[in-house]
């Protein structure tokens, strides 16, 4: 079982990534230790009721009955006080310290991720550069992120780096996140939010700096002019179809804030928070029937014709 | 045994403790709440400093209904419950028997009571002030 | 106990037997006051909901058998699961311990003839099947409920959730309320007040201590709920702002205030249960309850403890460690009462002669699976795993450990337990011993893997679950494992329904201690022919006294067959204070209940002042009520 | 206690006021009437602790409280209704007194008096709470939803009472001051007392900011 929990999984709370998720799993083993020694005690004395069930009394002690209350006093009262007490003192005095959002002073950059039904809106620097479901951070760096909702409440977890936190209208919370290793690590809404509350999963991306300072470059780039006329003609509709009023591509008109931004949308791996890879074919199907693939999404299905998807999705291929 | 405790002070042996800890509780919380989830700088309130008072004045509380429980189960340690129960009827004074149940419960109680009070008292003053769990 | 009876105690018997027969047919169902009819129809109206409850619950997993299962739509998937919650922990564990059990077995235990108040609890009895309709009426509706059974602001506000789905849920939390109140009130009283003669408290069954338990933190927990849900309906309905942030409202107000309520609703769920254990245990072990005082004290503490420690479900909401370590001390602590008792039930097995028949086998099965619920609860009161596992199907593992494993198995150990007090049939004991695996065995299949995913990082209420997460295999076992546990529970229905037509007529092949078993099977309409006289905890085991009680049956003693009448003591000491004249059958209740049902179904579809007449037919009702007030 | 069936008295015999009151002498322990109410109202006061809860968590939480735009709310007109309020708990103290020592009339007279003092206090808030509409609205801010809502709520027991005295003075006026009805006088009583409190208890809540 220890093998499953600690391998396999890509969202384990056992692959740990950083010093506070280890720290709650080194937290966990011990206490399931701890726990699977009581259960067997426990589960002796029924096996040992079991096996005497004819016979008063138990061996050596007889039936006396103020033995049989020092057992409720040591095992109901002395033993669990001193465990808990030391749990206490571990977990939630000591160890509640570490996984506390980091001291404003000791982090390299903040990132704000905002919960939206049903994806993520992720800003850099104050919104120099902003992406949606994917969270680039470069590793062995401490990033502050500050988690807010502009909607209903979400939970922001990316097990493998650190603790949840739930995103709160009106709250400012915050968490740390820091990848000892390059590599990508899924994250999910944990917190129910409404009907596509499970594909409301993202990705972090934990590059080595230099490679991830070229990445924020590019993402503060406006978005690219389209080039050839499939893609021009896509641009066009994009800013004329719904498209422009919930959608932001910077240095186009389109300024919408209801759905992510699509700035460099082709620079992105995956489509619809994570849930469909972003690839033509699946860019085109999403275009043509979003409610298929994410029932109620906020995304409504436009009713374009093939020619226009395949027009905008030339436009949207070339936003990188 | 021939004399026979007052009811109220049967009954602050057996939720001394617990009025404490409820008490302490609900103040504390109070002030955490007013410090820590209000705008910054709207109260400035020594918050850690109270939740130590009354967590230490909660504390002295149990400990006087702990010592109260103490002396009546002293009282009342050995006696034939079934026994009296022959001279129960109306006006009589209290089966020894009850006494000697609340005192031991009382017992309970106040220690878990006052372990709950301590560990906040212990607890609280190492804790970052305000920060977010 | 049927011992022959000399002819002069027949002629008392008959006497008491006018007195407090109830009319026959549909009728004198529709107006008894009698607790024990009453307790019968909760436990049927409440088995009921259990059905749909756990078709709910196969629903869900049949969803999730697979990955990206279409069994349900995201929207019925949102409303089967949160009907799940609702009907299980409203219309299910609460009113079958309080209502069906409580109702039916407190009077007899404490030697009363009735509860404090009888038509209060028909009325509480009637408003708690109004409400149970009328939340299932949303399902009927295709709207139910479908923000979960915690229904976070928020998702739940009108902005986000428009139509009345959670106006059903508001409104009908709060008439399921009135139920709840009106009848912990009425167990309170009932045991404060009717014990009889010599039951001083510390004499009083621990199942009576449980029961009180539940009544007065059900008493203390539910105006928190019910304002929740009023101000959460004063948002949605008249547009005030008690929880909306950009109004100066606090979305945290709602967490708060429901999980006041709902912490110790937990412990609500599960004292009934300890009580169940604590009256099987010694019938089947042919000795005492080990350190009967703290047991008896365990169950009042968990109660009352159980209102310090509801920030435990808001660990991640961003409090500052300030505010969470009250509640991280609580919550830990309060583990100390459950393993008082905990080691309390294994002690007195372990050092008696343990029968294992049906009855304890669950009891057994009760404490396995209350020991691995326990020690999950210990892991998430450490606050930083909480952060980690909260709201995954971690979460889901522990609390159904406790909330099936433990509080169910000793309702379904109960019903076996007291099926032949009931009924004066025998259950069919191979069948129930097998119900009894099939069920043990479901439930760990079912709810073990769970602890598992969750560590995997499956969070909770996701309608589906992509392919390449490790969580395929896990969920599948789980879902087989649901539908050995449906079987298992069909089997004990099964059992139970065919004894009843066909069971053997015995006396029950084990020896209670507590004064239900006193009486003849099923009990007379005025449970006791002689109101008895208590020495001890277990009354039943004091031969003499329940002889005396025969000779005394003889003799004309003790008998109050002069009218509808049952004795009332004091408090502490239970003395013998005055005789109380009961009141009898009285249609008044259901018609109370009827109006108040009106008054909430007006309410959700917002004719406000129809709602009002409703309210003044139901005051009428009230008067109507005080027609014939010679009772006490 | 062989056969004590006979020494303890038949409460329901008590059909009249000198042997209801004897009853009442001889219990050694509260009525299950009077048990019955005093639970519903340790409900009821747990109702308003959670609101008057409620009330200093958002006030916690607010920038400003009452909010940018609503002034303070005035102390003498809700203080002094109130104090008026609270003059009635003797009258109400005396008429259980009375009818515990079964004098019917005398206890239907006090109670009346509060009875009349009691619904001037009612119709005062309902002017005052006009008055208060007029300046802002629960609709507005949670400080409104919150402030008004704990006004009803108070009020609504203050109107449950008035009925109850209805029915209870009726009741005794009427059938006379059996056991039942004494009991009924004394729940009586108890309620006031406890709404009584309640009522101090919101107006200090609501009156917070200007203290």
């Amino acid at each position: 079982m220890a093998l499953g929990l600690g391998g396999c999984g890509k969202q384990s709370i056992l692959s740990t990534r950083s010093k506070p998720a280890h720290d709650i799993a080194l937290l966990w083993w011990w206490m399931l230790a701890a726990a699977t020694v009581v259960f067997l005690g426990a589960v002796a004395m029924l096996a040992v009721a079991w096996f005497r069930r004819e016979r008063p009394g138990l061996p050596f002690v007889g039936e006396r009955e103020d033995l049989a209350q020092g057992m409720v006093l040591v095992f109901g009262i002395v033993v669990p006080l001193v465990a808990l007490i030391g749990l206490f003192g571990v977990s939630d005095v000591y160890l509640v310290g570490q996984t506390a959002p980091p001291n404003p002073r000791t982090t390299r950059m903040t990132i704000d991720v905002i919960g939206h039904q049903w994806w993520w809106e992720v800003r850099y620097d104050g919104g120099r550069a902003i992406t949606a479901n994917e969270i680039h951070i470069p590793a062995n760096t401490r990033v502050n992120v500050v988690a807010t909702s502009a909607d209903v409440i979400h939970s922001f977890w990316v097990p493998a780096l650190n603790r949840k936190i739930d995103m709160v209208p009106g709250m400012r919370n915050r968490v740390l996140l820091y990848a000892s290793t390059p590599g990508v690590y899924r994250g999910q809404c944990s917190q129910f939010c409404g009907l596509q509350h499970a594909n409301m999963s993202l990705k972090v991306f934990a590059q080595r700096p230099d490679r991830f300072r070229a990445w924020l470059a590019g993402q503060e780039r406006p978005g690219a002019t389209p080039q050839g006329a499939q893609a021009a003609a896509g641009q066009r509709l994009f800013m004329n179809a719904q498209c422009a009023s919930c959608h932001t591509i910077a240095g186009t008109p389109a300024r919408g804030t209801v759905g992510p931004n699509l700035t460099h949308v082709a620079s992105r791996t995956s489509l619809a928070s994570d849930e469909i890879p972003n690839t033509p074919k699946w860019l085109a199907a999403w275009i043509r029937n979003p409610q298929k693939i994410k029932p109620g999404d906020r995304m409504p299905d436009l009713g374009l014709s093939e020619p226009q998807i395949a027009q905008l999705v030339a436009y949207l291929e070339q936003l990188r | 045994m021939t004399r026979h405790p007052s009811t109220v002070l049967v009954w602050f042996g057996v939720l001394g403790g617990a009025v404490a800890w409820a008490a302490q509780f609900v103040a504390g919380l109070a002030f955490t709440f007013a410090q820590c989830n209000a705008p910054p700088g709207r109260w400035d309130l020594p918050v850690q400093r109270w939740q130590s008072g009354l967590a230490i004045a909660g504390i002295v509380v149990g400990l006087a209904s702990i010592a109260v429980c103490v002396r009546l189960y002293r009282q009342t340690r050995d006696v034939d419950h079934a026994a009296e129960t022959e001279r129960l009827g109306k006006g009589t004074p209290p089966p020894v028997g009850r006494i000697n149940f609340l005192a031991t419960t009382g017992l309970l109680v106040n220690v878990l009571a006052l372990s709950i009070m301590i560990m906040t008292a212990i607890g609280a003053p190492f804790l970052r002030l305000c920060q977010q769990a | 106990m049927a011992t022959t009876v000399s002819p002069r105690a027949k002629q008392y018997t008959d006497e008491l037997d006018r007195l407090w027969t109830e009319r026959p047919g549909v009728l004198g169902w529709l107006t008894t006051t009698d607790h024990k009819r009453i307790g019968i129809m909760y436990f049927f109206t409440t088995l009921a909901f259990f059905g749909a409850g756990g078709v709910e619950a196969l629903l869900i997993r049949s969803q999730l058998i697979g990955p990206n299962g279409h069994v349900l739509s995201p929207q019925a998937y949102d409303e089967v699961f949160t009907m799940h919650g609702i009907t299980m922990i409203f219309l299910f564990v609460i009113p079958m311990t309080t209502g069906a059990f409580g109702n039916y077995l407190i009077p007899l235990m404490i030697g009363a003839r009735d509860m404090a108040f009888p038509r209060l609890n028909a009325l509480s009895f009637w408003i708690f099947l109004g409400s149970g309709l009328f939340m299932y009426a949303a399902l009927l509706q295709g709207h139910a409920p479908n923000a979960g059974w915690f229904d976070y602001v928020p998702l739940a506000s009108k902005q986000f959730d428009p139509g009345n789905n959670i106006d059903y849920y508001g409104y009908g939390l709060i008439f399921n309320g009135i139920s709840s109140t009106i009848a912990s009130i009425n167990f309170i009283v009932t045991i404060f007040k009717l014990r009889a003669p010599g039951m001083s408290l510390n004499r009083m069954p621990l199942f009576c201590f449980a029961f009180l338990a539940v009544a007065f933190a059900l008493l203390f927990a539910l105006p928190s709920l019910s304002v929740a849900a009023l101000f959460l309906e004063l948002d949605r309905q008249l547009g005030f702002h008690f929880y909306d942030a950009a109004f100066g409202g606090a979305p945290l107000l709602w967490q708060n205030l429901f999980w006041i309520f709902g912490h110790p609703e937990v412990y609500i769920i599960i004292l009934p249960a300890f009580g169940i254990a604590t009256s099987i245990i010694p019938a089947f072990v042919h000795r005492r309850m080990v350190f009967f005082p703290l047991v008896a004290l365990a169950e009042i503490l968990v109660a009352f403890l159980g209102f310090g420690v509801w920030v435990h479900h808001m660990f991640t909401v961003g409090f500052s460690t300030l505010t969470t370590v009250y509640f991280a001390a609580a919550s830990l602590i309060i583990v100390i009462p459950s393993a008082i008792q905990l080691f309390a039930w294994i002690a007195t097995i372990v050092t008696g002669t343990p029968d294992f028949q049906t009855p304890l086998l669950f009891i057994i099965g009760f404490i396995v699976y209350f020991i691995i619920g326990g020690l999950s609860g210990i892991t998430v009161a450490a606050i930083p795993f909480d952060q980690q596992v909260h709201d995954s199907y971690y979460i889901i593992a522990h609390f159904h450990f406790v909330i099936f494993g433990a509080a169910v198995f000793p309702i379904l150990g109960g019903m076996y337990f007291w099926f032949p007090k009931v009924t004066g049939r025998v259950y069919h004991e191979l069948t129930g011993k097998v119900s009894f695996w099939l069920t043990f065995a479901g439930t760990f299949i079912t709810f073990f893997p769970m602890h598992i995913v969750g560590i995997l990082g499956m969070p909770r209420r996701n309608y589906t679950y992509p392919p390449d997460m490790g969580w395929t295999l896990l969920n599948f076992i789980e879902s087989i494992g649901s539908y050995l546990l449906a079987a298992g529970l069909i089997l004990i229905v099964a059992n139970l329904a065919i004894s009843y037509f066909r069971g053997p007529r015995t006396d029950p092949p084990f020896e209670g201690d507590t004064l239900e078993w006193a009486t003849s099977s099923p009990p007379p309409p005025y449970n006791f022919a002689v109101i008895p006289t208590v020495r001890s905890p277990y009354p039943m085991w004091d031969k003499e006294d329940r002889e005396r009680d025969n000779q005394r049956l003889e003799r004309g003693e003790g008998l109050l067959n002069l009218e509808h009448a049952t004795p009332a003591t004091t408090v502490q000491d239970a003395q013998l204070d005055e005789i109380l004249s009961m009141p009898s059958h009285s249609p008044w209740p259901p018609l109370t209940a009827l109006a108040l049902t009106g008054v909430f179904a007006m309410l959700v579809m917002q004719h406000y002042w129809i709602a009002f007449g409703f309210l003044v037919v139901g005051g009428l009702t009230l008067l109507g009520w005080h027609q014939n007030e010679e009772q006490a | 206690m062989t056969d004590a069936a006979g020494q303890v008295p038949r409460s329901a015999h008590a059909e009249r006021s000198r042997a209801a009151a004897a009853v009442d002498r001889s219990r050694a322990a509260q009525p299950s009437g009077w048990w019955g109410m005093a639970l519903f109202l340790c409900s009821e006061a747990t109702l308003f602790g959670t609101l008057i809860g409620s009330y200093f968590y958002l006030n916690f939480g607010s920038h400003r409280w009452p909010p940018a735009g609503i002034t303070p709310p005035e102390i003498p007109g809700p203080a002094i209704s109130t104090a008026v309020l609270v003059g009635t708990v003797p009258l109400m103290v005396l008429g259980a007194a009375a009818a515990r020592r079964g004098r019917r009339w005398s206890a239907v007279r006090w109670i009346v008096a509060a009875f009349v003092i009691q619904i001037a206090y009612l119709a005062t808030q309902v002017l005052l709470i006009r008055h208060d509409l007029l300046d802002f609205t629960p609709q507005g801010t949670a400080y409104g939803s919150i402030y008004f809502t704990l006004l009803f709520a108070d009020h609504a027991h203050v109107l449950l009472g008035l009925l109850l005295n209805g029915a209870v003075l009726y009741k005794v006026a009427r059938h006379g001051l059996t056991n039942y009805w004494l009991i009924g006088v004394r729940g009586l009583a108890l309620y006031w007392y406890v709404v009584v409190g309640i009522t101090v208890a919101v107006l200090f809540t609501v009156l917070s900011p200007s203290l």
